[in-house]
Formats: C-alpha cells, sequence, structure tokens
C-alpha cells in the first residue's frame, strides 16, 4: 500500500488530524509520520520530495521501486490538491512526468518507440536520488569534521610582520615623452577637435543672459534668450539652449535670477529674482 | 639544494630582508636552524603560508621545503601540529583537543542545508557548474547561497568551462581546505567511494529523461569576473 | 559542534577523553599529555596566561605548573620559546629570530599606461583640470589613476580654477621634477624637439585642427564638453 504523507496547508491552519488521538500507534510509525508532516515549503523541490517519500519503502536506493515512488508522488500531489495548496510548478512538470513514466513502465514497451526506455528513465531517476542522497551525506560529514575555530585553532596571538616597503617606480622621461608624442600624434587621426561654428559655449549665454535679465522684469520662457540665429539648425538650437539653460542655473546659484517650470517637460521660465 | 625553487620563480618584486647576503660567499645556515626559522616563521602567521612565502622570509639558499618536512614529523602527536593546506602550511591545535577549546570557539553563522549541501557539491564535483549544481539538487541554486559561500572564502570561480555558453565553474578554496583540516581536496572523506560508485559522474539527462525543473543555465554566461586566473591548486584531478 | 549531525557522521577522532571526567574516579592524564593540553591551550590563547587560568581549562587533576615546565623545556633553543610574561605564560619568537619577523621589500613597478599618459598630460599642461586631461586623452580618466599618481607624490592638486563649477586643477611637484631631473616643467620638450628627437614620426597636426584649448583664460570654453558627443570621445578604458 502506498503510503501518503499528510499536508498541512500553508495558508489555513490545518484541521486537527483525528486519527493523531485515535488509535495509538507505534514509536516507529509515528516517527515516519512525523518525517512527513510537512508542509511543502518544508521541501526543496521535486527531487527533495522524492527522496523523501523513497525513505518510506526502507530499501536501499538501488533497489528502490520507481513505480512505487511514482504512486506515492502521484498520492502526495493528489493530496496536496484536495487541501488546495498551491504547488509550485515544478512540483507538477515533475507529476506529469512521472505520471508518463509510469504508464510507460506499465506497458508493454513499444518496439517503435524512440529515445530513452521506461527503464533507462527510471535508473536514471534512482541514479540522481542516489547521488543526492550521496551529496546529503558528504555534506553531514563535512560539517562534522573537527573545523577550524570549533575544534581545531589558529594561533591567538599571532605576531605581525613589519614590513618595511618602498616602492620604486620605473618611470623615465623618456616613458613620459613617448606617452605625450603618442597622444599627440594621435591627434592627426581622431578628429577630437570639432566645429566651433555650431557651439554654443557657456561663457557667451552667460554673458547673454546677463545682460538681456535687467530688461525681462516678468517671467520669461527661457526659449526667448536664445541668440539670433540659431533656432533653425537643430544642432545650434541644441548647443545654444543647453548653454542658455546652465547659463540660468548658474545664475540662479548666484542669486541672480529665479527659474521655474510648472510641471514636467513644461516650458522654463525665468525672471530677475525681486530686489 | 633548493630544488624547489629556482630563482626565476621567487617573485621578481619581493627581496627579503638580508638581500646583500650573497649566497656564493655566504653557506646557507644548517638545517637544524632552517628549521627553527620556519617554526618562528610559521608559528607568527595565523594565515597558512606556501613554502614560497616561507622561503621568501628565509636568508638565501635555504631549502624551506625540506625544512617544513622535518618540521611536521617533529610536531606530530603534540598539542599543536604542523598542517598541510594544499600547498601551504599552518600551525592549527589537534583536532583531539577539541574540548579544552570551548573558550575559544567562535561562534558562527549555522549555514542553510541548501547552503552546505551546494558547498559538498562544489567540494565533490570541483570544478562544477551552477547548472550541474542544479542538476544534482533537483533545485534552482539563489544566488545568495553561493554568494554566502563566496563571501565565506569557501568557494571561488574556477575557469570557464570550455562549452558552449562558456559557463563558469565553482571551486574550493585553501581557506575551505584549512577550515575543515583538509591537506587537499583529494581527501575529502568518502571521495575514492563516491567516485567508484559513479555517484561524482556529471551524467546529463538525455532527451525525455527527468524533466529539468527550472531555468537553469540562464544565467551562466553573465556570471562575469571571467579572468580570475584559475590556478589548478584545488581542482579534482 | 558535531550535535546538528547522528552520531554515525562523527570522525573518529573527536570526544576520547571527556570533559565530565570525574577527578575521584578517573585519575588525570599522563604528564605528556597534559603538556600536550598547554600547549594548545597557550597556542590559541590570545593572551598570555597564567597557570591558574590554565589550570582551570585542563581536566580536573592535572599539574598546570609541572606540565609549563616540561613543555618550556621542550622548547629551549626552538624557534619559538615559551617565555615568561609576569606571572603568565605564552608563546615568543625566539629572539636571535626577530630579524624574520620583518620583511624589507623594494618593488619596482612600471607605470601603467594611463598613468603614464596622465602624467605626462599634467607636466605638459599644467595646472590642468580632469576634463582637460580627458579631452586629451580621449578617454576617461579614472579616479585611481590620479589618486595613484598623488600618493606617488608626483602629482598634487593645485588651485581650483576661477570658472563654473571651480574644478580642481592638477599640478606636478618637486618630487616629479626630482625625479625626472628637471629643473622645473618647462624644461620638457616641446612637440617640436619630440619631432626631432625622432619620437612624433608624422607630420605635424594641420593648423586649427588642434585647438590651442590650454593658454590662459580660454580654457573654460573646453570645460564643459557636453557638445561633445560622448562616444566619439570616451572609449571605454
Amino acid at each position: 500500500m502506498t503510503k501518503v504523507p499528510y499536508l498541512t496547508p500553508v495558508p489555513d491552519p490545518a484541521p486537527e488530524p483525528a486519527e493523531q488521538a485515535a488509535a495509538p500507534q507505534s514509536v516507529d510509525e509515528r516517527r515516519a509520520e512525523e518525517v512527513l508532516v510537512v508542509d511543502v515549503s518544508g521541501f526543496e523541490g521535486p527531487l527533495d520530495l522524492l527522496l523523501t517519500l523513497s525513505r518510506t519503502q526502507k530499501v536501499d536506493l538501488m533497489q528502490i521501486s520507481v513505480l512505487e515512488l511514482a504512486d506515492q508522488y502521484l498520492a502526495f500531489v493528489e493530496q496536496a490538491r484536495a487541501l488546495r495548496i498551491e504547488l509550485a510548478a515544478d512540483y507538477l512538470v515533475m507529476a506529469a512526468w512521472l505520471a508518463f513514466l509510469k504508464s510507460r513502465l506499465l506497458l508493454p514497451p513499444d518496439p517503435e518507440a524512440e529515445g530513452p526506455s521506461a527503464e533507462d528513465m527510471a535508473a536514471h531517476l534512482a541514479f540522481q536520488l542516489e547521488r543526492l542522497q550521496a551529496m546529503r551525506e558528504a555534506a553531514a560529514r563535512l560539517m562534522a569534521r573537527d573545523r577550524l575555530g570549533q575544534d581545531r585553532f589558529v594561533r591567538g596571538a599571532p605576531e605581525t610582520v613589519t614590513r618595511a616597503r618602498q616602492v620604486s617606480w620605473q618611470a623615465g622621461l623618456i616613458d613620459l615623452m613617448r606617452a605625450y608624442a603618442r597622444l599627440r600624434t594621435k591627434d592627426e587621426f581622431r578628429p577630437y577637435a570639432y566645429d566651433r561654428r555650431d557651439v554654443f559655449t557657456m561663457e557667451q549665454a552667460l554673458e547673454r543672459v546677463r545682460g538681456l535679465i535687467g530688461f525681462a522684469g516678468d517671467w520669461t520662457q527661457l526659449a526667448d534668450f536664445l541668440p539670433d540665429g540659431w533656432e533653425s539648425d537643430p544642432r545650434r538650437r541644441r548647443s545654444a539652449t543647453a548653454a542658455t539653460f546652465a547659463a540660468t542655473l548658474e545664475l540662479a546659484r548666484q542669486g541672480a535670477l529665479e527659474l521655474r517650470q510648472t510641471e514636467s517637460f513644461a516650458p522654463i521660465t525665468i525672471r530677475r529674482r525681486p530686489q | 639544494m633548493n630544488s624547489d625553487f629556482d630563482s626565476t620563480d621567487l617573485p621578481e618584486t619581493a627581496q627579503e630582508s638580508a638581500p646583500e647576503t650573497d649566497p656564493q660567499r655566504f653557506p646557507p645556515p644548517p638545517l637544524a636552524e632552517q628549521e627553527r626559522m620556519v617554526e618562528a616563521v610559521l608559528f607568527a602567521s595565523a594565515q597558512p603560508m606556501s613554502l614560497r612565502e616561507i622561503a621568501a622570509r628565509l636568508p638565501m639558499g635555504c631549502d624551506a621545503a625540506e625544512a617544513v618536512q622535518a618540521l611536521r614529523s617533529r610536531y606530530e602527536g603534540r598539542g599543536v601540529q604542523l598542517t598541510r593546506v594544499g600547498d601551504a602550511w599552518a600551525f592549527r591545535t589537534a583536532g583531539d583537543l577539541a574540548f579544552l577549546m570551548q573558550e575559544s570557539v567562535v561562534e558562527t553563522r549555522r549555514l542553510s542545508r541548501a547552503a552546505t549541501e551546494t558547498l559538498a557539491i562544489i567540494a565533490y564535483h570541483q570544478p562544477v557548474t551552477r547548472t550541474e549544481i542544479e542538476e544534482i539538487r533537483g533545485v534552482a541554486v539563489s544566488r545568495g547561497t553561493l554568494d554566502q559561500l563566496i563571501e565565506m572564502e569557501w568557494v571561488r570561480i574556477g575557469r570557464r568551462r570550455q562549452t558552449p555558453g562558456r559557463p563558469v565553474t565553482f571551486v574550493v578554496t585553501e581557506t575551505f581546505l584549512d577550515h575543515f583540516g583538509l591537506e587537499s581536496a583529494r581527501d575529502l572523506p568518502g571521495l575514492a567511494e563516491l567516485r567508484a560508485a559513479g555517484l561524482l559522474e556529471s551524467r546529463p539527462p538525455g532527451e525525455g529523461m527527468v524533466p529539468n525543473m527550472f531555468e537553469a543555465g540562464q544565467d551562466e554566461a553573465d556570471d562575469g569576473d571571467s579572468d580570475i586566473p584559475a590556478d589548478d591548486l584545488f581542482e579534482s584531478e
């Protein structure tokens, strides 16, 4: 008979299990049940759940009955559903796969079928369970070793090694000059100098805004401060706008003017700071 | 003499304290004296020291390897032992005296089950990719788990695997060996048996095999730190 | 300690002499064993320990004084000695080996290309702002590069430029001039001389191609690099 683990629903408190109070159980039985009284979140994935279920078979993992295991797993999932426990998708994927494997194991082999046989699939699952179990035991053995800081100790008063460190840097004048020459030569290939005709500098903008702000007693749009002949060409307009905006920020910082913007992307208006 | 270290092996940056000592003119101190020196140097250090680091502190012409061996047998059975940690050496108190040392115990954060399992898998299967760890555990490895192990300096990033996607691999460190009292990763308990049982093989599930239930492998390529030089120290053979 | 694991996993090393040993019923361990115990306890202790403190850590019935004396003679002439510190005991490096505890290292390092170039620009154009350096190099200057040059005392921070943002400027130091055997930074050969020396082989840059942006009063204009398409200038370093 397949033993089905008892599930506590995750969201609601479990209805008091009747059989716990009822028939007295043997210690072994109770312990076996306690192991399985876990909510799904207590398992680290379907493989972990399968490994826990396989323990109830009380056989070496090498001789595990994958068919029985599949039944146990499917019953577990069925019960979880009955209790309306949300199972993570990977549990359901495993359930579907196990149901498929079960049907393959029960049916006579189809000589036409391609891919691994049902036995291969079952063997691989058994291998995975065995390997996971082996790694768990290895982890426990590792953690039980004499550990540094708990069983074995380092020198409590290590002596510091005084380190007189001198760094001598290797760089001669020739390296320096070469580096400089390299940079300068590079200029011929890389046009890092740009055409300044289309650049309105912040200095120019500062000068212009400073001169104009005196006349703008009331809120005036930033765009109105752009110099003549810079509005049409988008490149020139962008440069002039950026420079003018930076200049107004600078002047605002100095306390010469005030900036206002009613909402995001609304036009920016400025005025001279009232005295 | 000094066969393990020819001069080109020494870091060219470091010149130890008596550089004016000409090895031609002054013979190295006798082995017994070299042993005393290694004893002093290793006693003073809380961290394991490699032969090269020890040699850099000794006068020219000393044979660090031989001195270490002599020292090791001297401390056999003592309350303090000269233990090998990968390619390095350190004095550690004997494990059987742990009961005396309760007061020195450092409280450490208890590792989660996921972390201990992941650590064991890395140690036994190294170098191992994240996908392989996930394949063995049957669940996705949360980034925090590996981060924690790396932060504890028990795990580091090894060479990239030369397979499509060039996934990074994980290996255990010298600090790991030191912590668990292992001379090398080959001394992991039960390693030979596990290998003989075929349980350290990574058999990729074939078509139609157990489903891959998590989105593994997608983050392998972005793991970064591609150029961490991975010396073969701890990689299992 | 090992409480979280089944007893089957326990290594055979641990727990041979149980701490709950009843002094009435069990004789104290032999002196050789007591000596081992003192050795481990003193090794692991951060402070020198008095006989009373040592005794408190040993099993009942041990003779701490005798064990300490035995241990002391064992370490006589070794690289490490059991020494008395006030009325307490501690392991210390043998006095004649103190020289091993210092390490004088002379490292010779080459400056990185980024550092050399940055240094050259500062030397030729000082006082120069970071933005200007970046404009000449064509790549961003990492903070680390400037920090390194400042730490080497070849570069220091000069006056702030009296322009918006008041950027700091960098200048070379006396130490720099000393190292390179220069009277002043003005002694650095100019472009024409570099060319004459064969260091600059190609033809001179066309007029107007390279604006002389480092003449006083004109460089503010170059400070804002907002109008330069970033990708043209800043290749990643």
